[in-house]
């Protein structure tokens, strides 16, 4: 039996049929097509799959569909504007802050909500922010260097 | 080539063309791609480590109305010696089909069995349970030392030690042995005033990348199959498939998505040829991923090792003999890279006296994958914790002790040939003037030094370069892009042709759109495919060249060409690269460049890499404090994803020093499957990981290239360490250096 | 993954009706960071989730004379960034925020972390260390049960069939106390506790311990209390011969076990040095306040 | 005359460590080999990569070099 949940999406009214036990990162990837968000472990541990829900960041494996009913969700589908990407977006180009890529959309989304937090992190508050987001191409450092440049961009910008 | 030349774009720090669709998640992995009236896949897997399978009934999957087809080894066509075009070993082939679904035995606890096909990912999963399968559950052979005790159980009836001086006869767990000499190593000891001998031992530890393996396939009868997925080769692929399924290689079109990491882990096949079985049974498009604990469980691991380093020196620092014997794990099937081990251990040396031998050790574990500089890490953390050491006993700065003994050129390897222009003295010059190795060292603390050795190779790239009538163009290539090579790509295209590489579109076409590409491995794109873009794009000059004189009705000798501009030598006429694409079609249609190559002359990368590491010395709780990666990239292309590909191997061999390994229960099966207890570093684990990029040019690369891909992953371990050694003041000897190891060592000591 | 039926009710006693006659085996899900898992397990048994985030007050925390009434189910995110609990109660906070990453915070719970009752919570010890009371609502009425009652082995707690946690209520310290939480992993984030332990003391104004109050975790079946270190630390001031009897106290109270994230021995003893290093800072927060 | 070194996994096969060989490329090496070491066809010498005077060639089949060439097999790299 599936359920009828809506929710805005990215700004959008989208509503989505899903059994409860399916998880929203297969309902985004799945039902709805929404193939940036990835899934790295299906188990919380990794970050791939982050999304905001309702103004928290979360992974999107360990939220039921169902669950989703009346929220607010973004995605990394939402955070560049047509094809003005955001400050955070650009940063990750400029610093080579990503190899492989997988890991990156989770690492935006997650970027932002350190920043919509903290605007002015310490390298040690972003990296304890960060730790949810693996990635194992790039060891890191550039990703760090793409977030505080990011930050400082994003304050003198506010 | 000359090191003095100047370059437009080369040694920039473009962005990347393919970086758009990354960070706004428009790119497309192996999982992203569904197709209409598609199923999905779901593999049953073994729960021992070691049985034979005495039954195995899949009737009851195929009569439920939710499954579409079901999957078993009798599926594979009996791999002919016809079936071999592609030149396989027919015992590899045999090898990898009972790997992806298992023949007679299972040889590890997640050994695929067999398939099913269904509407949903929940129905296949479901109809998993309809499958019965019957056991003689067999005790698991889980060390190298139990592998090779006298009656162990053995895990190929018809496994003969290969490599042995007499053949043979009985069936044994060492599927082969090697050696290599270079003198006497018993001269050399006889000479030495100090000597060093110790065991070291590596957990089998995983590639980590982030994208589980996935593919999406559709049979089709009348025209070539569809494969989707992410991998470092997808004409291997193809290969491997074609011959599993007894295919055509013209029946397989096999589509490189994006690919979210492989680090070697991702030059083989799991999903794919089971895929493509389900879909030629259902008729319809099949989706297959691997949960994260498949992948752990059932995905390339890099081999365990088990070795002695004997290493004797004269008082003044002078290595008269080094020694090392190798064990390595292959996992159920043999190939551990043992070989590429005994090559590489004393690389860095200019020894007279070596001995090295090595063995390949199967065992009740994954088949163990390729790993950034597959071999080189398990060998190299012995002898450089051993050299490490011998500078204690000889209370010599370890710098000194390996300057006074760095290969260099015409140095004779162990393995064979003399070394040409190699960047090991630079390396370790430029870490002695390092900020790092200035710098003091706090309380609890130890610093450690390790050099590291990979070969890098050459091979097989084919490119083609098409320009439109604006004058931009695309770069069709067939080397996947795992980590920015794309922009070196451009950049190097946009260097020859003397445009802006924005112009130039990169591509990395599928199997039926560019000829053979050997695997993206052995650090070789940016090297070889590099390679064939540069002759690619000298050939798109010689036709401007030609274009240019048809248009000034001179010859082309009369034509130079500079930074995209084309000279009338006989007149100061001249013309752009655009402008004489404009009028291609009235020159003789448009231009198009291609090189097809077999690159000779691949430049070996040697780095050295500086660790300071604090250990609580109530918790054996380790802390990185400070990290210095130097490597000799030849030249670099693209100095930021060079420092990248120092920093992320530096960071993989950090974890695989610090604290990751499988952990296994006494039937074999892995405690640890997923990524909270595999604990791979985070960004909250790490200091900044400082680089210096070395740059001794290789002379057979038109602009110096050498690999850079793997070298950064072999100094790790033994420079991680040499640093815990330091800190507690007891040698490392086994990895990883977790907490309740280090702590029990402490307090043993009291 | 296994079938489930779903309800989000909107009051205690609509919450407290689903849970008394579900069909399947219930489960109270607040952030699910635990729930979702377990239920994606294979041959995990159908489950019947009754989701209590949509509940007025079950997300929220006030203050009153009696002290701090916490909503389960508020998410730790929201837990941590609360100024006013973390001045009175930081150790707590501290474990709160040890709960997985910033993604499993923005959605985890103290409640769900107690109600899961892993051996190795890390909120468990810090909310025995601080008296925790759970409120406890069922078919039966309402009845309170001190944390340390509440979890009664690996996973299971004493809820009867119909009850739910409703609430937790941390009694107002008195002036001159503090707490602090430690626990080890080999990495600094996202792991599982290898050992923790927390300390709430109370100090006069020459720094003599009046009260103390120790909780270790991951060294047994369920967190448990200390009570030989309680004895060590009262009556005095907190010197280094008073950090060691109570380390070797608390290294004695363990009764560990060996698996993939550390050995007996080990967690024996790094649960000692924990203990002596939070009761250090506790006792230096104690210090600030009286 | 160029030398053609065997490493000490082929002088298991060839009970010698060098030669001197009149071939000036990869097809009359063979040839000259073969005449030459009668066990030449157990080393399988086709499956491994030439180094020509420090030079690794993966595929050496149209490989030449001059008298003065060091020459060595060795196992072909794949990897990583």
């Amino acid at each position: 039996m599936k359920t009828h949940v809506s929710t805005t999406l990215n700004g959008d009214a989208v509503e989505f049929l899903c059994t409860p036990s399916e998880t929203l990162l297969h309902v985004l990837r799945n039902e709805i097509g929404l193939t940036g968000t990835k899934e790295g472990c299906g188990s919380g541990d990794c970050g791939a799959c982050s999304v905001m829900l309702d103004g928290a960041l979360v992974c999107s494996c360990l939220v039921l569909g169902v669950e989703a009913e009346g929220s607010q969700i973004e995605t990394v589908e939402g955070i560049a504007h047509q094809d003005k990407l955001h400050v955070i977006q650009e940063k990750f180009l400029e610093h080579a802050a990503l190899q492989c890529g997988i890991c990156t959309p989770g690492l935006i989304v997650s970027t932002k909500a350190l920043l919509e937090e903290n605007p002015q992190p310490t390298e040690e508050e972003a990296r304890y922010y960060l730790a949810g987001n693996l990635c194992r191409c790039t060891g890191y450092d550039k990703i760090i260097k793409a977030v505080m440049d990011a930050a400082d961009v994003m304050r003198q910008g506010a | 080539m000359s090191e003095a030349r100047e370059y437009q774009h080369i040694g920039q720090r473009t962005i990347r063309p393919d970086g758009f669709d990354k960070v706004t998640g428009k790119a497309n992995y192996g999982a992203d791609l569904s197709l209409p009236g598609m199923i999905w896949g779901a593999i049953l897997r073994s729960p021992h480590a070691h049985a034979k399978i005495t039954a195995l009934d899949v009737s009851q999957a195929e009569a439920h109305p939710d499954v579409f087809a079901v999957a078993t080894y009798q599926d594979f066509p009996s791999v002919n010696a016809e079936a071999l075009a592609a030149g396989t070993a027919r015992k590899d082939l045999v090898d990898t089909a009972a790997n992806v679904l298992a023949d007679t035995k299972v040889l590890y606890h997640g050994h695929a069995i067999a398939a099913v096909a269904a509407r949903t990912e929940a129905a296949a999963q479901a109809a998993l349970d309809l499958i019965t399968v019957a056991y003689d559950v067999m005790e698991p052979v889980l060390t190298i030392d139990a592998a090779i005790k006298d009656g162990a159980p053995v895990l190929h009836d018809d496994m003969m030690t290969q490599g042995l001086a007499e053949p043979a006869s009985v069936a044994s767990n060492i599927a082969a042995r090697m050696e290599l000499k270079k003198g006497d190593v018993a001269v050399g000891f006889a000479d030495a005033d100090v000597i060093v001998e110790r065991a070291y031992e590596t957990p089998t530890v995983h590639q980590g990348y982030i994208e589980p393996h996935a593919t999406t396939v559709r049979f089709d009868d009348n025209g070539p199959s569809m494969i989707w997925c992410p991998t470092q080769g997808h004409f291997d692929v193809r290969a491997r498939v074609a011959q599993l399924l007894n295919m055509e290689l013209g029946q397989i079109k096999v589509v490189a998505s994006e690919i979210g990491g492989g680090f070697g882990g991702k030059t083989t096949v799991y999903l794919e040829p089971v895929a493509l079985i389900l879909s030629k049974k259902s008729g319809r498009p099949v989706k297959m991923t691997m949960s994260r604990e498949d992948v752990f469980r059932a995905s390339g691991p890099a081999s365990a090792s088990q070795s002695t380093v004997k290493i004797g020196a004269k008082s003044d620092g002078t290595i008269t003999a080094m020694q090392a014997s190798l064990h390595y794990e292959a996992g159920a099937f043999k190939g551990s890279p043992m070989g590429p081990g005994c090559m590489t251990i004393f690389t860095p040396y200019d020894v007279e006296n070596m001995y090295v031998e090595g063995f390949d050790v199967v065992v009740n574990k994954p088949k163990a994958a390729a790993y950034r500089a597959p071999g080189a890490p398990q060998a190299e953390f012995a002898a450089e914790m051993a050299v490490n050491e011998l500078a204690s006993k000889l209370g010599m700065d370890p710098i000194d002790l390996r300057l006074k003994n760095a290969a260099k050129e015409g140095t004779q390897t162990i393995y064979g040939p003399k070394l040409k222009t190699v960047g090991l003295e630079a390396c370790l010059l430029a870490a002695q003037s390092s900020p790092h190795y200035q710098s003091a060292l706090k309380d609890n603390a130890g610093r450690g030094l390790a050099a590291g050795f990979w070969f890098n190779i050459g091979g097989q790239s084919s490119v083609m370069i098409h320009l439109n009538p604006d004058g931009t163009g695309s770069i069709i290539e067939g080397s996947p892009d795992i980590g920015g090579s794309r922009a070196s790509m451009q950049m190097m295209a946009a260097e020859v042709l003397g445009v802006a590489p924005a112009t130039l579109n990169p591509i990395v076409a599928d199997t039926e759109h560019v000829a053979y590409n050997q695997t993206t491995g052995g650090s070789r794109t940016t090297f070889a495919t590099g390679m064939a873009v540069i002759e690619a794009a000298e050939d798109i000059i010689e036709q401007l060249k030609a274009r240019a004189a048809e248009l000034w009705n001179v010859t082309p000798e009369q034509v130079d060409y500079q930074n995209g501009i084309a000279l009338n030598l006989s007149s100061d006429d001249h013309l752009s690269l655009a402008e004489i694409c404009a009028k291609a079609e009235k020159t003789g249609g448009q231009i198009t460049g291609r090189a097809n190559i077999n690159a000779r002359g691949a430049g070996p990368s040697f780095a050295v890499h500086l660790c300071d590491i604090e250990v609580d010395p109530e918790t054996g709780k380790t802390d990185v404090l400070r990290y210095t990666a130097i490597q000799d990239a030849g030249k670099a292309i693209h100095p930021s994803y060079v420092e990248g590909q120092f920093q992320g191997g530096a960071v993989q061999g950090i974890g695989w020093a610090l604290n990751e390994e499988y952990v296994y229960s006494a039937d074999g099966v892995m405690e640890n499957a997923g990524f909270l207890d595999y604990r791979i570093p985070l960004a909250s684990d790490l200091p900044e990981i400082e680089t210096i990029i070395v740059e001794v040019p290789n002379s057979f690369h038109p602009f110096g290239v050498r690999g850079v891909g793997e070298t950064g992953i072999v100094p790790p371990l033994a420079a991680v360490g040499t640093a815990v050694s330091e800190a507690i003041g007891l040698p490392v000897t086994s990895l990883p250096c977790s907490p309740p190891k280090l702590l029990k060592m402490i307090m043993e000591q009291g | 993954m296994a079938a489930l039926t779903y309800h989000a009710p909107d009051s205690i006693d609509a919450a407290i009706a689903l849970l008394a006659d579900a069909s399947s085996p219930p489960k109270v899900m607040s952030g699910g960071t635990d729930l979702i898992i377990q239920m994606q397990r294979p041959k995990a048994p159908d489950t019947f989730v009754v989701d209590v985030k949509k509940i007025p007050g079950m997300r929220e925390a006030e203050w009153s004379d009696d002290g701090l009434t916490l909503g389960p189910a508020m998410s730790c995110s929201e837990f941590t960034k609360r100024g006013d609990i973390k001045s009175v109660f930081p150790g707590l906070v501290e474990a709160a925020y040890l709960i997985g990453s910033t993604q499993v915070q923005g959605r985890a719970s103290l409640g769900g972390n107690l109600c899961n009752a892993s051996p190795a919570a890390d909120t468990i010890p810090a909310l025995m260390a601080n008296h925790a009371i759970c409120v406890i609502q069922g078919p039966g009425g309402t009845r309170h049960v001190p944390v340390e009652a509440f979890v009664t082995g690996v996973g299971k707690n004493c809820l009867e069939k119909g009850e739910l946690l409703a609430a937790l209520i941390l009694p107002k310290p008195t002036p001159g106390t503090s707490d602090a939480y430690l626990r080890f992993i080999p990495r600094t984030e996202m792991d599982i506790a290898v050992a923790g332990a927390a300390v709430s003391l109370t100090l006069d104004h020459k720094g003599v311990c009046q009260r103390a109050r120790v909780a270790i975790g991951a060294v047994a079946p369920t967190a448990i209390l200390v009570p030989e270190a309680e004895e060590i630390l009262v009556g005095q001031p907190i010197s280094d011969d008073v950090l060691e009897r109570l380390a070797k106290a608390a290294s004695d109270a363990a009764s560990p076990i060996t698996d993939r994230r550390g050995t007996v021995e080990f967690r024996r003893q790094v649960v000692g040095v924990l203990t002596k290093r939070a009761a250090l800072i506790a006792a230096e927060r104690a210090g600030d306040q009286s | 005359m160029a030398v053609v070194f065997f490493s000490s996994e082929l002088e298991n096969f060839f009970s010698c460590e060098q030669l001197q060989v009149t071939a000036v490329n990869y097809r009359e090496l063979l040839v000259e080999l073969r005449e030459r070491l009668p066990n030449v066809a157990d080393a399988n010498l086709e499956a491994l990569a030439l180094v020509i005077d420090g030079e690794i060639v993966q595929e050496p089949f149209l490989a030449t070099f001059d008298p003065a060439s060091e020459l060595h097999f060795i196992q072909k790299i794949a990897a990583g």
